[in-house]
């Protein structure tokens, strides 16, 4: 310890005090999504998850553009090229560039996956919360029908959906949206009826804020949080579907790809050339991983409970 | 000798999201034989973290950089973990805040008790354990022992279920029972039970209790000694007579001023301006000089160092200083 | 009456290959050429593709004397082959796959059996006669032959089979194969004459007599289909409805026996040791295995598991050397079939246009390259002319690949239409005929600059989409029954939607007449003149390619015969070396 | 005060919940009791003796099973018209018990507090807006400075003050603070009292305080109200009821409180209550406290007491007091 | 207990009806018939008519629907179109064991990995074992099984040549199915595990059990573990019967003669008994696992169990 006998006298004065200061807070202010955004941030692998699905996203968009070639146009003298300056992915089966189909199939699973989201979001969200808002008898049974459809086995009904509906891009998207939204609406249901009887709600009710502010103000901005998380991992989940669906030779059709049209194909000539399943097979594990990490980072970012 | 438990310049550092917490910084006290220490303090000022050092049960995240802890004479801060676990729920027990989650909630209660005797008492045969579980939960006043044996948890009122973790905690005669806000969750009647059932038990088994609580009531029922923490340091400490007769540091004082009498009739109450400090970057003077009505300008730059007065009392606080005399008489005429 | 069947039913046999020949593709030219009977059965589309595909595989190399004398001492081995499908029944009134045929045919017998070189041989019976005006026969059973559980075969089996395919309880759908041959065939079908008026009769033990409506030379060859094989009463009665549903069910009367079946795991033989030619039956054991995946087959066939694959295009590429290779081409042309009354495709030049369009070589060497050709005209290489030269040969190519002229034609449909046609392809959705409408798409891109959309549908819906005349042009193919070119020609006579709702009155003449004709060499022109017309004046379909295909077989296997029609595939010749 | 009108009348008010099949949580059962203008009513019980349940039954958050609430003239257990229930909104308002959940994390303080000044339309444009809210804030001992940040930034002792700061801004006469200090520490429980009592004094307000500590209560209350399972058991005022309890319950709670003095905690003798609180669901009839009162008599079991006035101002429910 | 097992039979029964009500008129939608097209529509008129009397296909759908669910009601879910002659009940209980089989296999792999990795990974929290534990929870559900399927095949069948891949037959065929089947359940179990035992290490009790003395170990198995277990169970039904039910990429893959691929063979040849066999056996399956799953949860904890009885 530090002898204390030198201390110069004029420290014992009173000192001033403001007393302001005793409420300063001296943190920057931060909204809730700038401090999950900081909370984002210092989880690194959902940085590069962030990142690479961007990369993703921009080669899904633009990369058929930046290639010289195009994903349907055939080269019957280019047929099963292996990856080389020219087709740096290769050729498949009719000559077609494998970079530039990889990137449109990547462009349609993508187009898929969130127009399949859109639609779970659009029908989750309303159910949900018309559910909870709603509350007594229209709730219950719309709870009821809920139950009903997560008993329903949905591969079922797609598979069937899909060979009784014309093929095409709009039939996988609602074939996937028919029992998809069950579980954003569940969790919208939850999350609002949390919601309803926090002390935050039943203070606006006190002071005469109309239902439409507290659904507007209080109630949608505390269950984007759990929209956004839900929709991170519906996203996956539908380019995963999609590419089972191709798998099973019941997607898209020719000329037209997608991840699981690519992979399929890839798989019939796996033997002899592994590369038509490999890099297809990367880009959807890369779109998956990077989403699932996403998902999981938002989660730890976005959580209430994480913030103090 | 005499003293049971001895903690001297204990810091404790806790790494989270938001940067270091200094949770402990430089704590000591010491515990006599039978005699109940009680740690007072509000949310934050370190005195839980505190007692889970001298168990050794921090979190993962945190560490103690500095200091000792010793059980009758013997230093525990070096033991090995293999050699901690045969003092912990034998020669040192603890009990918790939350009766309802501190039970496996999967666990008879039974099980639970008998799980303590298991790594203590190898000497008991099975039947002993149960008939030794059956005897405790007795002891701790639940009627119809045998069937609580067999029950969960959750077929316990809170009450019951804190006389339960009272029973797990005692069941090896531990020579130090710690005690963390052990009422805190309870209601006022039940309160009163526990406090009682704490007195007549640490009769009976002669053991030695650190309580930590920031009700004052409390402490004045249970405490022969308190320590009173603020901002992860004591700032005093005494005989229970002295701390709520004659307190020496303002933020005890401040403390005592804040809680209303019941026997008396105040106007208004004292109260306490501001909010305790960050301890990611604690002050470094005083830890109260931000709140207290006092603050000289030492207690911004420097730490005080305890002074005492009389037996066993002392407090750590710049005003104490013969040089903050002017400041003292100011203060008189004040008040 | 459309008896499209027993096309199915050869084509699927043909398609199999021919084992026995070796696989250059030259080969192909000759080998098929074995049915010169006339069948008037109506050949049609086949839609299931993939479906045949057979092989054989051994697992150890038993050494096994070469049999020149037909005498083993004892039969050993194994061979193992495999099926892409399962096999759907074992009741020969129920079967119409290729699958159910490959085990009925080897369990059981008819009257007569193709032979190493697809001819029918005597097999329960001995022979027969034939009396003047043709329409009657009496074929005389061999003695001494037994079901496998030693009761004998007698005439009476026959007539009891024979009457349960004839009848309302056959559900394959082949029953007009006795029907429309047999005196009052159709009348019992539809319940009008009792049995006993049915032309088929058991004289007694040994004799059977057959009634024909018509004079049907090739009626002995009919006799070794499954649907022909005789049928204990007594047995299958006493069995019910589970006749055929477990190996233990049933009794057979061919070279081997069933020891175990699950339709979907496949099925084991075991050597008939009560069959009359059992010395002549080399091969102990025979498994039939379901493998779905072409991979997987290939995978077990390099592990020692199969001992004949066939490959895909890119496994060609990699095998094309090996001296286990082998392919073959096939009497079954695939062809594009236009709608004459769909929009756009109504104008000939449009259709001209989309067959000048196509480079059929690139589709069968590249993109195929298993053995397919590249098809010239309707009816496939190979196929009989004029005793010196194959038709194909004497008409030459009818769907040469010309861009210009496709162009060429497509200004002028389009100028005469007014617009662009907007088109769709119809398809069945397995993958072969997917890669085939995917290269078309792309030459009409390239080569006319126009989008074609493939709609891909399963087989079923996509007949049924033909049925009701709601196509404008699809991928469709179709094998020959026998080696004529009629069994091509006369389809496009009946003007069905499924055909176009193609009508011509100089072909339907051409075609009537030809049929009438006795001179050879004048029934040959009206023939050839058709082709002509189907295909270079009225552009009603444009041939594609003639399928083949190519495997790999263990050097140590002989003998394993596949017919080019009929029930596929023969265990009772195979050797291992 | 007695011969006041009362702000508040509560005539024999019920809140049932049901449970279950069959099962019935009587949260609160046949209350009365008066508030009158300017006082501060204390409410005490221990957890689940539904006082928290009445406090929200008054605000019309929940809607009475049965009995009548009286506010100003006005008969808060009829259906009010919405313009009605929307103008009460301004004279009656609530403070919280948990600083974390009373306020919307994703508001920034300045719209928290604003929430009623927008409901109402209290302000003519931003600025007033605006003005209203820093006037508001500095009555809570806050600064403009805290009107743009959110709530996670704030002490839980700040963020009560938010909370009351909002609950001010409509100026409401009537204010049921629903134990606003209980997940406080200690130095800062006394913070939140006096600002309560200091807006009280400048503002006029009525308080229907809502709380667990006895010496809190008696403290801030003047009259003081006893629940206890959904009942009522003593009504008085303050000085009365901790010097001179009539009920065994309150005579119970107020023996079990530690008291901050070490002498008078060694030397006092306790009323100690066996076992623990009954489940509220499906009570029979009798006395509600029988089951563990001291002073069990026979009628206790069969007849449940009623609230009577023993002396002026004192009212209790116990048979024997009921002489 | 029983009234609620009561209500959930009830529900399970309703559910199938709209299931089965659903799955019946959206099938009659599917084009064709389920006879051969080519052999059917070249019969004579007479003989189709034959035919379609045989299963009463020439009554109208309403008819037809009635008489199926009439049937169904004594058990009888009628005759395959496509294995000619064999009963729904034969073929989907001839096609159903490789299923369980393989399904099982991987249930019981995915739960002996995933629940030992993740126990393993939480204990030794941010630890290496922890990482890679991650790395693979997030490939296992990130990766497609029949990507997996096909690799495995590729070189644990083919380039290593250590298991036969090609048909079904001996245990040997099943492995590798279940290994590319348990992959998404294993890291399913794996993370849920993990996340439910760092939740778990951090209640108040665990503090309590090594307040008493217990060694890690002993905390990590009578506590941690046994608390984070059970919720398992909760995200146990809809795995079991994903894995149980068969997965069409992989059966079809590995050759697998399963139901998952018989599903889509029914639909593919419009075998509407089957169809509907298929989607009641599925949905039933479903249904009654999930329940069974629900019931397990509360037998298992206690918290639950005494919930019926607990305001008594």
């Amino acid at each position: 310890m530090e002898n204390y006998q030198d201390l110069p006298l004029d420290l014992f004065e009173k000192a001033e005090v403001n007393l302001d200061e005793k409420e300063h807070i001296a943190k920057p202010s931060l909204t809730a999504f700038q401090d999950g955004w900081i909370r984002l941030k210092k989880n690194k692998a959902a940085v590069v998850s962030l990142f690479i699905l961007i990369l993703i996203f921009l080669f899904a968009v633009f990369g058929p553009i930046f290639s010289s070639y195009d994903y349907a146009k055939t080269d019957y003298h280019h047929t099963f090229q292996l990856p080389s300056r020219e087709h740096i992915f290769g050729t498949d089966q009719f000559g077609r560039d494998q970079f530039a189909r990889i990137w449109y199939g990547t462009r349609i699973s993508l187009l898929i996956a969130f127009a399949a989201a859109c639609l779970d979001i659009f029908v989750g969200v309303t159910y949900g919360a018309v559910s909870a808002l709603a509350g007594g008898k229209v709730d219950a049974v719309m709870q009821r029908i809920i139950e009903i459809l997560v008993g329903i086995p949905s591969l079922i009904i797609i598979i069937l959906l899909m060979m009784v509906m014309p093929a095409g891009i709009g039939t996988i998207i609602i074939a996937m949206s028919i029992t998809g939204w069950v579980n954003m609406a569940r969790l919208v249901r939850a999350q609002i009826l949390k919601l309803k009887s926090q002390e935050f709600v039943l203070a606006a009710r006190i002071l005469g804020t109309n239902s439409r502010k507290i659904i507007l103000k209080h109630l949608i901005p505390n269950t984007m949080g759990v929209i956004v998380i839900n929709t991170m991992f519906t996203i996956p989940s539908a380019i995963f579907t999609e590419a089972f669906l191709s798998f099973i030779g019941i997607g898209l059709s020719e000329p037209r790809a997608s991840l699981g049209v690519l992979i399929n194909n890839g798989y019939q000539v796996l033997h002899n050339f592994p590369h038509l399943l490999i890099y297809p097979a990367i880009v959807i594990v890369l779109i998956m991983v990077c989403f699932s990490i996403l998902g999981d980072g938002l989660r730890d970012a976005l959580d209430p409970r994480m913030r103090k | 000798m005499g003293k049971i438990l001895q903690v001297e310049n204990l810091h404790v550092e806790i790494k989270t999201e938001l940067g270091r917490i200094q949770a402990v910084r430089g704590v000591s006290f010491d515990l006599d034989k039978k005699e109940t220490v009680a740690i007072v303090g509000e949310s934050g000022s370190g005195k839980t973290i505190t007692v889970k050092s001298v168990m050794q049960l921090l979190p993962s995240t945190g560490s103690i950089t500095e200091g000792s802890v010793r059980l009758e004479g013997k230093e525990l801060t070096t033991l090995s973990e293999k050699e901690m676990l045969k003092i912990r729920g034998s020669d040192i027990s603890m009990i918790f805040q939350d009766p309802m989650t501190s039970l496996n909630p999967t666990m008879t209660i039974g099980n639970q008790i008998i799980e303590v005797l298991k790594n203590h008492r190898k000497d008991l045969s099975r039947d002993e354990m149960k008939r030794r579980a059956i005897e405790i939960i007795d002891l701790v006043g639940i009627s119809n022992p045998e069937t609580r044996f067999k029950q969960y948890p959750h077929q316990l009122s809170g009450g019951m279920r804190q006389r339960i973790i009272i029973a797990i905690a005692l069941a090896c005669d531990p020579k130090v029972l710690i005690a963390d806000e052990p009422t805190t969750a309870l209601d006022v009647t039940i309160q009163a039970q526990i406090l009682d059932l704490m007195k007549e038990l640490q009769e009976k088994i002669n053991t030695s209790i650190i309580i930590i609580t920031h009700n004052l009531g409390v402490v004045a029922n249970i405490a022969d000694r308190v320590y009173v923490m603020y901002g992860g340091k004591i700032v005093e400490n005494g005989s229970v007579e002295d701390i709520f007769y004659h307190p020496q540091h303002p933020y005890t004082k401040g403390l005592l001023a804040a809680v209303p009498k019941l026997h008396e009739k105040t106007d208004k109450l004292f109260t306490i301006l501001g909010t305790p400090p960050d301890l990611t970057d604690p002050p470094k003077g005083c830890p109260f000089a931000a709140r207290c009505s006092y603050t000289l300008k030492v207690c911004r730059q420097y730490p005080p160092s305890f002074t005492p007065f009389g037996n066993h009392h002392e407090s750590a606080c710049w005003l104490h200083d013969p040089r903050a005399k002017r400041m003292i008489n100011e203060v008189r005429n004040a008040g | 009456m459309k008896k499209l069947s027993l096309f199915i039913l050869i084509i699927s046999i043909v398609l199999i290959g021919l084992t026995g020949c070796s696989g250059s593709k030259e080969s192909t030219t000759t080998a098929p050429a074995t049915v010169s009977t006339e069948s008037v059965s109506e050949p049609t589309v086949e839609a299931t593709a993939e479906t045949e595909k057979e092989t054989v595989a051994t697992e150890e190399n038993v050494p096994t004397e070469p049999v020149t004398s037909g005498v083993p001492e004892t039969a050993s081995g194994t061979i193992t082959v495999y099926d892409t499908n399962e096999i759907r029944t074992l009741v020969q009134w129920a079967a119409s796959d290729t699958q159910s045929f490959t085990v009925l045919n080897n369990v059981f017998e008819g009257l007569y059996r193709l032979g190493i070189d697809h001819q029918p041989e005597p097999a329960l019976a001995t022979g027969y006669t034939v009396s003047d005006d043709k329409l009657t026969y009496t074929f005389t059973l061999r003695d001494g032959i037994q079901w496998s559980n030693g009761t004998p075969i007698t005439a009476k089996d026959f007539v009891f089979a024979w009457l349960k395919q004839m009848g309302p309880d056959a559900t394959n759908g082949y029953s007009f194969i006795m029907n429309d041959y047999i005196v009052n065939g159709t009348e019992y079908n539809e319940g009008k004459v009792k049995a006993e008026e049915v032309g088929v009769k058991a004289i007694d033990d040994k004799t059977l007599e057959v009634d024909l409506k018509t004079p049907t030379p090739y009626f002995i060859r009919l006799t070794t289909l499954s649907m022909y094989f005789p049928l204990n009463e007594e047995f299958v009665t006493s069995q019910g409805d589970q006749y055929g549903v477990k190996a233990e069910n049933m009794i057979y009367s061919g070279p081997y026996v069933i020891t175990s079946y699950d339709p979907v795991v496949g099925t084991t033989l075991e050597k008939n040791e009560k069959y009359w030619d059992a010395a002549n039956v080399a091969v102990k054991n025979v498994n039939i295995k379901i493998i779905k995946d072409q991979s997987a087959a290939l995978n077990a066939y390099k592990a020692g598991e199969l001992s004949k694959v066939l490959l895909s295009s890119t496994d060609v590429a990699v095998y094309k050397n090996d001296p286990e290779f082998h392919s073959q081409s096939e009497f079954r042309t695939t062809y594009l079939q236009f709608n004459t009354t769909a929009k756009g495709l109504d104008n000939v030049n449009i259709r001209k246009a989309l067959g000048y369009s196509i480079d059929r070589s690139i589709l069968a060497d590249t993109i195929l390259a298993d053995g397919s050709a590249a098809a010239e005209g309707l009816v496939s290489f190979g196929v009989a002319g004029d005793g010196t030269s194959t038709f194909r040969e004497l008409n030459g190519n009818l769907s040469p690949f010309d861009p210009e002229k496709a162009k060429e034609y497509w200004a002028k449909g389009v100028e005469e239409l007014g617009e662009a046609p907007q088109l769709t392809l119809l398809i069945a959705d397995d993958s072969v005929t997917k890669t085939v409408a995917t290269f078309v798409q792309s030459q009409f891109k390239d080569n006319l600059g126009i989008d074609v959309a493939i709609d891909s549908k399963t087989s079923k819906a996509r007949n049924e989409l033909m049925d009701n005349n709601n196509y404008q042009f699809a991928i469709t193919a179709w094998g020959a029954d026998y080696d004529d070119a009629m069994t091509y020609l006369d389809l496009w006579t009946n003007g069905t939607p499924y055909r176009g709702n193609y009508s011509n009155e100089t072909y339907n003449k051409l075609i009537a007449d030809a049929k009438k004709e006795t001179d050879e060499a004048k029934r040959l022109t009206m023939m050839l003149d058709a082709e002509k017309i189907l295909l270079d004046t009225d552009a009603v379909i444009s041939p594609l390619y003639y399928r083949g295909f190519a495997y790999l077989q263990k050097s140590n296997i002989e003998n394993l015969v596949t017919h080019p029609f009929g029930n596929p595939i023969e265990f009772k010749y195979a050797r291992i070396k | 005060m007695p011969d006041k009108q009362p702000l508040v009348s509560v005539n024999n008010l019920k809140k049932y919940f049901n449970v279950g099949k069959n099962l019935t949580l009587k949260a609160v059962d046949d209350v009365t009791f008066d508030i009158y203008p300017g006082e501060t009513l204390g409410l005490v019980g221990e957890s689940g003796c539904g006082k928290s349940t009445l406090g929200r039954t008054l605000i019309r958050l929940y809607h009475a099973t049965d009995g009548e609430i009286w506010y100003d003239g006005m008969n808060l257990t009829k259906d009010l018209t919405s313009r009605e229930s929307f103008q009460f909104t301004r004279r009656a308002q609530m403070i919280f018990q948990d600083p974390y959940a009373s306020l919307n994390q994703r508001m920034k303080v300045m719209d928290i507090i604003a929430e009623g000044i927008d409901a109402h339309h209290l302000a003519a444009d931003k600025k007033e807006r605006e003005e209203m809210v820093v006037e508001l804030l500095q009555t809570v001992g806050l600064q403009r400075e805290h009107a743009n940040r959110y709530p996670h930034e704030f002490s839980g002792g700040q963020r009560q003050r938010i909370g009351i700061a909002r609950a001010l801004a409509v100026n409401p006469d009537f204010v049921i603070a629903d134990e606003p200090i209980s997940a406080l520490d200690v130095s800062i429980q006394a913070q939140i009292v006096n600002l309560l009592q200091d807006l009280q004094e400048k503002r006029g307000l009525t308080y229907l305080f809502i709380a667990h500590d006895l010496s809190m209560i008696k403290h801030i209350s003047d009259r003081v109200g006893v629940m206890y399972l959904g009942s009522l058991v003593e009504l008085t005022t303050a000085d009365e009821l901790f010097t001179n309890s009539l009920h065994p319950y309150t005579q119970a709670l107020l023996s079990a409180i530690p008291l901050a003095d070490p002498n008078l905690e060694k030397s006092r003798k306790r009323i100690v209550l066996q076992g623990s609180l009954p489940s509220p669901i499906n009570l029979g009839s009798g006395c509600r406290f029988a089951s563990r009162c001291p002073q069990m008599m026979e009628i206790c079991k069969e007849v449940s007491p009623e609230l009577i006035e023993v002396s002026p101002a004192h009212f209790v429910a116990c048979h024997l007091a009921d002489r | 207990m029983g009234k609620y097992i009561l209500k959930r039979i009830l529900y399970l029964f309703i559910t199938l009806l709209i299931i089965i009500t659903a799955t019946f008129f959206l099938m009659k939608r599917l084009p064709g018939t389920p006879f051969d097209s080519e052999r059917f529509s070249q019969m004579p008129p007479q003989q189709q008519k034959q035919l379609l009397e045989k299963y009463g296909l020439d009554q109208p759908v309403s008819v037809q629907y009635l008489k199926y669910l009439n049937n169904l009601v004594h058990g009888d879910l009628g005759v395959s179109f496509f294995y000619t002659g064999r009963t729904v009940k034969d073929v989907i209980f001839g096609r159903i064991w490789p299923s369980v089989l393989i399904g099982l296999q991987a249930v019981l792999l995915g739960l002996a990995v995933g629940l030992t990795l993740g126990i393993i990974a939480a204990w030794k929290h941010n630890s290496g074992i922890d990482y890679f534990t991650m790395v693979l929870a997030v490939l296992g559900v990130s990766v497609p099984n029949f990507v997996v399927a096909a690799l495995l095949q590729y070189y644990v069948g083919l380039k290593w040549g250590i298991l036969p891949v090609a048909f079904w037959g001996t245990w040997a065929h099943s492995v590798l199915p279940s290994i590319a089947l348990s992959f998404g359940a294993t890291a399913m179990f794996a993370r849920f595990i993990r996340t439910e035992m760092l939740d778990v290490l951090e209640q108040d009790y665990i503090i309590t059990a090594r307040a008493k003395g217990l060694n890690q170990f002993q905390v990590l198995m009578a506590h941690a573990v046994r608390n984070s277990i059970i919720p398992v169970v909760t995200i146990l039904g809809p795995i079991v019967v994903n894995l149980l039910t068969g997965s069409l990429a992989v059966e079809s893959i590995f050759s697998v003669p399963g139901i998952g691929s018989l599903f889509v063979e029914s639909i593919k040849s419009n075998d509407y008994a089957t169809i509907m066999g298929l989607t009641i056996f599925y949905s039933a399956f479903y249904i009654l696992v999930v329940m069974i799953v629900d019931i397990l949860y509360s037998v298992i904890d206690p918290r639950i169990r005494i919930q019926g009885n607990k305001d008594e």
